[in-house]
């Protein structure tokens, strides 16, 4: 130990690449339904945390409980994903700002619900104790279960992009956004769309609602803590683009760790000043994106 | 046909809803009338809010940092400047107009989502810097203690909560009837227009960034001024005014009263606070599961709920001017 | 003389595609000027350099002489220019009327109209005798988003016109037109003063060669040929390049 | 206006405020519970009157604070307040208990106050935790002390209780620039950067103050940090309440300073911790016992103010309570703070039987006045 | 195989068409020809089940198709091209012709069924343009993109809203040809064209509506051998429809639907 030197930054710099990868996993749901579908889901941290809860409820600390977890609370917010396109169906051709209201609402009620059946306080989350420690990583210590992120947000990230894009349900997807009568006049149904963009979503938001309950909650705050940062991945990573939200997914992550270690008197500041100069120069970028290179 | 019954009703509903204003002090008790009062400045902060996102169709979440200016400014301008009303209210409003300049930079060439998160951050990033400024802010504890204000020189401070309630309610009904006579102008007209497609306003010669600075500007001034009369009415301002559920409140609270109409707003967002503070005192612990279930109905039966109108698309940047909005007609009704 | 407007060498390039490659123009003041070609040739695209709504990766843009290349659309409205799209564009949530108003005002302004109901009069007025040239006079209090695809279009070209224009950009204005408001449409530019210049881009030949003065025809972002419409029904080279629709 | 009484012999109305939903829901329904079971221990009554408790939400801060107190002292005109959980709520409310010369009995959040004439608090202000602690992590650790806490008003009080406290006692900070890192809130849920920095600077061992959510993080990632051998000093609320299950086995060995533990050996504290488990899961937090306080407080208050019980008596009749029995060992009000004189336990956390628990391990100094 | 009776129907409140019946034989061609704002689109639109009629009836092959969903509508055969393109602007070509080719659906009768191959072949400057995305196009080329993506749904109805606007003269042939072609095999088309002089070309009957009412539907034959009798009722001078000095066609004057149409919020 006493050999290497002690370098403040590299676990803030590992750990940002894994909390931004946890950050792309929670955003995940978010990506595909208001990136892609143009439904502006307020509800998604809603379904986050029915993933959390559950995970809470079932793990006990062995493999399998993992997956019966995975399995529960992916089918409840997929379910609880459905709910939401059903309630949307009446208000489909309405703006985003109607949208926000109705899932606004869905997400304060279902939230207190859960809150009524599960408690006030933040249950305890239980790993599979192979992946409940932490290992040697140059040199410093860190998180096993945080290092499980890197695969599964890989994986997730290159799945969301093939479906999205070379599938015809993805196709279908965007081509709803777009004009979904004339997805009509093609013999589909853009509530049938609809329906499955959400339940799809649900289900992306509970796997990783249970894969992330050991990190990110669960608990009363964090429906609304993964639904701010998810808007916030999917907006800079300009909607609806898998590899843009990755992208800004990691750098939030850095933001939030490297940029923390090395200004921390600055860190109040960090993430909403980064994002919104960010996206300023972007807007004014695309204003001018008109000009044909 | 719906339209024509909204039409005819509007001034009726907005007649109606000022005379129970007016008469409110005398008919409830000092709670209400406190809460009223406090949620009347929510709602002319909502006014600007319905200006920016419904007339000129750049959604924002940020107008509680100007909100923010204007309150702490005139509470400062209360204690070191003058106890008369209008002055607090002139220099708040003077604030908020210049945080939104600060802010232009930022907010001026984005529209949409995008529009949406960077006003976000605005709005979030003047909260932490009211909870860190504590020489001037109090801090997160706030500022407690604020004198009364007199509503004119000569006149006696304002002791009682009718009578903050009453200069509240004038304020903000003389500041609501402004922006609506300008909206009658051309200002009006040009904000509808830039909302429907700017690419074609600027093809017709006008300078869209002018209007949409000027119009964030005002929308600044105005929630500064609203910061003023928070302050009048409570006599305490804190950073918690200003989180970002009062922005999801307000925003929600403009949807609620019809988006593009600035007296709806006020209706809208009024009712909005209201309901979320007063099921704090009478249903505790129950508040957001009712409130959330209200906002469900509430976007059912909202009008728009099943206008056949999209809501209004600005030409994304990256369109090609030929494709400029699809024809709203040609998308056919299903009423 | 210098012309009303000149582009020269003007390219424009999407990624790897070259939508428009080193075309020049010259419309005289007053003049009629047709631009046609296939589909995809470039001719919306050149349209959009001259209104400024795209700029070009080469070339300049001259209006009156003077270089605009780098001026945005809405200086150059000031300066005359006038468009309306290939797909109608025009604000969907004000009434007919107040779209040629909207679209009045800037004009207003300029004739030192300053008082401010003095600017809304005149640009009202404008308004009034606009639409009832264009056909929409019973319409003028309907949502524009209520208009029929045709009703769309003759509103966009009192839009247009409302601005008092020196350079008229016209893409394709009788689509979607039924014959009697094709009809209207010929007679009116026609009718149009002689100091107002049109670039017109038109797949209807018969429009085309019954107005127009000077014929350009692009193809694949290359100007084929310029002259009058004989000229142009006469080339070979350029019948082949736009097939027998020539004829 | 005759204002508010509690007429001879009839009932009379408290008002009490706390978090209900939103962030700190579980301190706010644990400051209900507290008053409620004490009652409920005495037939419902206080000073002899049937009780009528009006109780309203406090929502997540002074935005929907103010409102509902606003209610309870307007519309309900009860006699006395009690409760409410944050500072800011506090600081908020308390322009309207001077319009309406209302006593408060606070059982948590206290700010800092021009004129405490009115304002009571059973709890404790916010830098004595650190204050009482101070000198006994300056004798354990024999070292440098990494002082760590969140960014708001309540984490800056308490941590400069501490580090005042320390630096008097001749501690020395290990912070870089000598002065306490603040993570800010509640934004900070990923605490690994910071541990860097602490791995960096060499400390011994860090003191912080986390409550709620960031505790549960705090804990459970200092437990996999490259840190997670330098012993870990807090204030009580680190490891206070539900917070502790949800930490677990990360929770183990963490010393905290609190001024109550439900292990704590007097007959009060026995009756009290009987009667919460008679009805809670769970033992009783400092919270739930401040608020239990707050009650008997109000309890010897009214029955001293006599069948007249208006707001100004009672609130006369607080400042001549003299010593107070409490589950915690016996305190009494400060006549310049109006807080507890009272004193703090050393605790650690350890296994009790299946659960793990803080255990009280030694006495640390009185503190208060 | 198209049958319209007595169609009423409109937006919000208005009535825009009245009593509309048209009967569309298989393989039949039947233009519709009419001023701007006449209800032609409108027409088009209750067929293809984007606007539910008031009153009336339209069957497809004997089956009652009013008031259906849009995709069930699309699913009973029914392909359209509407007005304006409305082309998916961010998906690509190519993936616009994935969509379009439905699995469901079998090869029109009698037909070769449309193939991805043989509608480039149709329109092979789509085929330059695959990776190109929808608002990438230029005007014409969004129109051919429109037109193969109803062709590759294997419409046994199609409805073509204009479908030659904006297309080079050539080119808008070359599609006239193939609607004659598409009819011979056994596809039925409603073809709204304001070119009467087109309509009248390809067309077995021709209909002109004027403010949402059949003023006329006869067989094209008879619209040639009389080529005054529509442009009359189009005041229009002639069916060659030189664009030569006419009077100008005044406001409308007669009572239509035009005036009293409440507006929608
Ligand atoms: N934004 C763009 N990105 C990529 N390619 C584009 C873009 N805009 C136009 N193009 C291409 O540039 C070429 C010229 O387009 P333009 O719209 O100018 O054609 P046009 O002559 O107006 O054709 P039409 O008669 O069909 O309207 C087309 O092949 C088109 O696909
Ligand atoms: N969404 C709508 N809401 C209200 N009225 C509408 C709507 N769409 C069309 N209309 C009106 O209905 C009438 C018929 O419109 P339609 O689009 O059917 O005409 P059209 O014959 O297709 O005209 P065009 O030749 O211009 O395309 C018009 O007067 C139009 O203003
Ligand atoms: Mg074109
Ligand atoms: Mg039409």
């Amino acid at each position: 130990m006493t050999g290497v030197p002690v370098d403040p930054y590299v676990v803030p710099a590992l750990d940002g690449v894994a909390y931004g990868l946890l950050v792309f996993v929670a955003a995940a749901g978010l990506v595909l339904c208001f990136g892609v579908a143009g439904i502006l889901n307020l509800a998604h941290g809603l379904l986050f945390a029915i993933g959390g809860y559950t995970a809470a409820a079932v793990l006990d600390g062995g493999w399998a409980s993992l997956a019966v977890a995975l399995a529960v609370g992916v089918a409840a917010a997929t379910a609880a994903g459905a709910l939401v396109a059903v309630l949307l169906a009446r208000v489909a051709t309405a703006g985003h700002l109607t949208q926000a209201l109705l899932t606004f609402g869905v997400a304060l009620a279902g939230g207190s619900l859960l809150v009524a059946a599960f408690g006030p306080d933040d249950p305890p989350v239980r790993v599979p104790a192979a992946l409940d420690g932490s290992v040697a990583v140059a040199g410093h210590r860190y998180a096993a279960y945080r290092l499980v992120f890197i695969v599964v947000a890989a994986a997730l990230a290159v799945l969301l992009h093939l479906v999205v894009r070379r599938t015809r349900a993805g196709m279908l997807v965007r081509a709803a956004v777009d004009d979904a009568e004339m997805v009509a006049t093609l013999g589909v149904s853009p509530a049938v769309v609809r329906v499955g963009v959400l339940a799809a979503a649900g289900a992306l938001a509970g796997a990783a609602g249970v894969l992330g309950a050991p990190i990110i909650g669960p608990g009363p705050d964090t429906a609304d803590a993964v639904l701010l940062l998810s808007l916030v991945v999917v907006v800079l990573g300009g909607l609806g683009s898998m590899t843009g939200t990755l992208l800004a997914a990691l750098a939030v992550g850095q933001i939030q760790t490297l940029g923390v270690a090395l200004a921390p008197s600055a860190a109040p500041f960090l993430l909403f000043a980064a994002m919104a100069v960010v996206l300023a120069v972007r807007a004014r970028g695309l204003a001018t994106a008109r000009t044909a290179t | 046909m719906r339209g024509r019954a909204v039409r005819v009703l509007r001034p009726a509903v907005g007649a109606a809803v000022l005379a129970g204003l007016v008469a409110a002090p005398w008919s409830v008790d000092d709670y209400t009338v406190a809460l009223l009062a406090r949620t009347l400045a929510l709602g002319l902060v909502a006014v600007g809010v319905a200006l920016l996102t419904g007339v000129a169709g750049l959604p924002t979440l940020g107008q509680t940092a100007p909100y923010a200016a204007g309150a702490y400014a005139g509470a400062v301008a209360g204690g070191r400047l003058s106890d008369v009303g209008p002055v607090q209210l002139l220099v708040a409003a003077v604030a908020g107009a210049a945080l939104a300049v600060v802010a232009l930079p930022l907010v001026l060439r984005a529209r949409g989502v995008v529009l949406l998160m960077i006003t976000l951050a605005v709005g979030e990033l003047a909260v932490v810097l009211a909870g860190r400024w504590t020489s001037v802010t109090g801090g997160t504890d706030g500022l407690a203690g604020i004198a009364p204000i007199r509503p004119l020189w000569g006149l006696p401070v304002l002791a009682t909560d009718r009578s903050r309630y009453l200069y509240t309610l004038l304020v903000v009904a003389v500041l609501t009837g402004l922006v609506l006579l300008v909206l009658r102008t051309r200002a009006g007209l040009l904000l509808r227009a830039g909302r429907d497609d700017e690419a074609r306003l600027r093809a017709s010669g006008h300078r869209v960034p002018a209007q949409v600075a000027g119009v964030h500007v005002a929308a600044g001034a105005i929630a500064g001024a609203a910061g003023s009369l928070l302050v009048t009415a409570q006599q305490y301002v804190s950073p918690a005014d200003f989180g970002f559920d009062t922005s999801a409140l307000l925003l929600l609270g403009v949807v609620v009263g019809g988006t593009a109409s600035v007296g709806g707003a006020l209706v809208g967002a009024v009712l909005v606070v209201a309901a979320r503070d007063w099921l704090f005192g009478a249903l505790p612990g129950q508040a957001p599961l009712v409130l959330g279930v209200a906002f469900v109905v509430a976007a059912y039966l909202l009008p728009t709920a099943r206008s056949a109108r999209p809501a209004p698309r600005r030409s994304t940047p990256t369109a090609r001017p030929a494709d400029a909005p699809r024809p709203a007609a040609m998308t056919g009704v299903r009423p | 003389m210098t012309p009303l407007l000149a582009a020269e060498a003007v390219t424009v390039r999407y990624g790897s595609l070259t939508a428009l490659d080193a075309v020049d123009l010259h419309v005289p003041l007053g003049q009629r000027h047709a631009l046609i070609g296939p589909n995809g040739a470039g001719k919306t695209t050149l349209l959009d350099v001259v209104a400024g709504a795209t700029r070009p990766a080469g070339g300049r843009i001259r209006l009156a002489g003077r270089d605009v290349t780098r001026l945005g659309p809405a200086a150059r409205a000031r300066r005359g220019v006038a468009r309306i799209h290939q797909r109608p564009a025009v604000w969907d949530s004000l009434t007919v009327r107040e779209n040629v108003l909207v679209a009045a005002l800037p004009r207003a302004e300029r004739a030192g109209r300053w008082h401010p109901t003095a600017r809304r009069r005149a640009a009202g007025r404008t308004a009034e005798a606009l639409l009832d040239r264009v056909g929409l006079a019973a319409l003028t209090a309907t949502t524009a988003g209520q208009l029929a695809h045709g009703q769309r279009r003759q509103l966009e070209i009192a839009v247009a016109l409302a601005g008092r224009p020196r350079l008229l950009l016209l893409d394709e204005p009788a689509a979607g037109l039924s014959a009697v408001e094709v009809g209207w449409l010929a007679d009116f530019l026609r009718g149009l003063p002689r100091a107002v210049a049109v670039l017109l881009v038109e797949h209807r030949l018969d429009l085309v060669y019954a107005l127009c003065d000077t014929v350009t025809v692009l193809r694949d972002g290359r100007t084929l040929a310029t002259g009058s419409p004989a000229e142009i029904r006469a080339s070979g080279p350029v019948r082949e390049a736009y097939a027998e629709g020539v004829a | 206006d005759d204002g508010p009484t509690a007429g001879s012999g009839g009932t009379v109305k408290i008002g009490l405020l706390a978090s209900l939903s939103g962030t700190y829901q579980s301190v706010g329904k644990d400051i209900r519970d507290g008053f409620q079971l004490y009652l409920s221990g005495h037939d419902g009554k206080l000073g002899g009157r049937k009780v009528e408790l009006v109780v309203a939400d406090e929502g997540n801060g002074a935005a929907t604070a103010v409102p509902a107190a606003t209610k309870l002292l307007k519309q309900d005109r009860v006699v006395a307040l009690t409760g409410i959980v944050g500072g800011g709520s506090v600081a908020a409310v308390y322009p309207l208990l001077n319009e309406t010369k209302v006593p408060f009995v606070g059982s948590n959040g206290r700010p800092e106050l021009k004129d405490v004439s009115r304002v009571w608090h059973t709890s404790y202000l916010s830098d004595e935790p650190g204050e009482a602690i101070a000198a006994h992590v300056r004798d354990d650790v024999k070292g440098k002390v990494y002082a760590i806490g969140p960014d708001y008003q309540g984490g800056w009080d308490e941590l400069r209780g501490f580090t005042e406290a320390f630096a008097a006692a001749g501690g020395k900070l290990a912070n870089p620039d000598g002065k306490t890192t603040f993570t800010p809130f509640p934004a900070t849920t990923n605490f690994t950067p910071y541990f860097a920095r602490i791995k960096a600077s060499g400390a011994n061992a860090v003191y912080t103050f986390y409550a709620g959510g960031a505790a549960v993080d705090f804990v459970k990632q200092y437990a996999q940090s490259e840190i997670k051998d330098v012993p870990l000093y807090a204030a009580g609320f680190l490891t206070e309440g539900g917070v502790l299950d949800a930490q677990g086995d990360a929770a183990r060995d963490i010393y905290s300073v609190l001024n109550y533990s439900p292990d704590l050996d007097n007959a009060e504290n026995r009756e009290f911790v009987a009667a919460w488990k008679a009805e809670h899961d769970g033992s009783p937090t400092t919270y739930a016992m401040a608020s239990y306080d707050a009650a008997a407080v109000l309890d010897r208050a009214i029955a001293a103010a006599g069948d007249d019980a208006t707001p100004e008596k009672i609130n006369a009749a607080i400042g001549q309570l003299g010593q107070i029995a409490s589950p915690r060992g016996t305190w009494q009000f400060s006549p310049t703070t109006h807080a507890p004189v009272q004193k703090w336990y050393l605790r650690q956390v350890r296994q009790d039987g299946r659960a793990l628990s803080n255990t009280v391990v030694g006495d640390l100094a009185t503190v208060g006045g | 195989m198209l049958r319209i009776e007595r169609l009423c129907a409109g937006y919000g409140g208005g009535t825009v068409l009245h009593e509309v019946s048209l009967d569309v034989p298989p393989g039949a061609v039947q233009a519709v020809v009419g001023r701007n704002g006449a209800g032609k689109s409108t027409l088009v639109h209750c067929v293809a089940g984007l606007v539910r009629p008031h009153t009336g009836r339209i069957e497809i092959s004997g089956v009652p198709v009013a008031g259906r969903q849009p995709h069930r509508v699309a699913r009973a055969g029914v392909g359209l091209v509407p007005q304006g393109r409305r082309v998916f602007s961010r998906l690509t070509v190519a993936e616009h012709l994935v969509l379009a080719a439905a699995p469901w659906r079998a090869a029109t009768p009698g037909g070769e069924g449309w193939t991805v191959a043989r509608v480039l072949e149709l329109l092979p400057r789509l085929g330059a343009r695959l990776r190109h995305r929808g608002d990438q196009l230029s005007g014409g080329e969004q129109q051919m993109l429109a037109i193969a993506r109803a062709l590759l749904g294997q419409p046994r109805v199609l409805l073509l809203d204009e479908p030659c606007e904006g297309l080079a003269p050539d080119l808008a042939a070359r599609i006239r040809e193939l609607v004659g072609s598409l009819a011979r095999s056994g596809t039925t088309v409603l073809l709204v064209e304001q070119q009467i002089r087109h309509a009248v070309e390809i067309a077995d009957r021709i209909a002109v509506l004027e403010y949402g009412r059949v003023v006329y539907d006869r067989p094209a034959d008879e619209a040639r051998a009389d080529p005054g009798a529509v442009a009359a009722l189009l005041s229009v001078a002639a069916v060659a429809e030189p664009p030569a000095s006419r009077p100008r066609p005044g406001v409308p004057t007669a009572p239509g639907p035009r005036t009293d149409r409440p507006r929608q919020e």
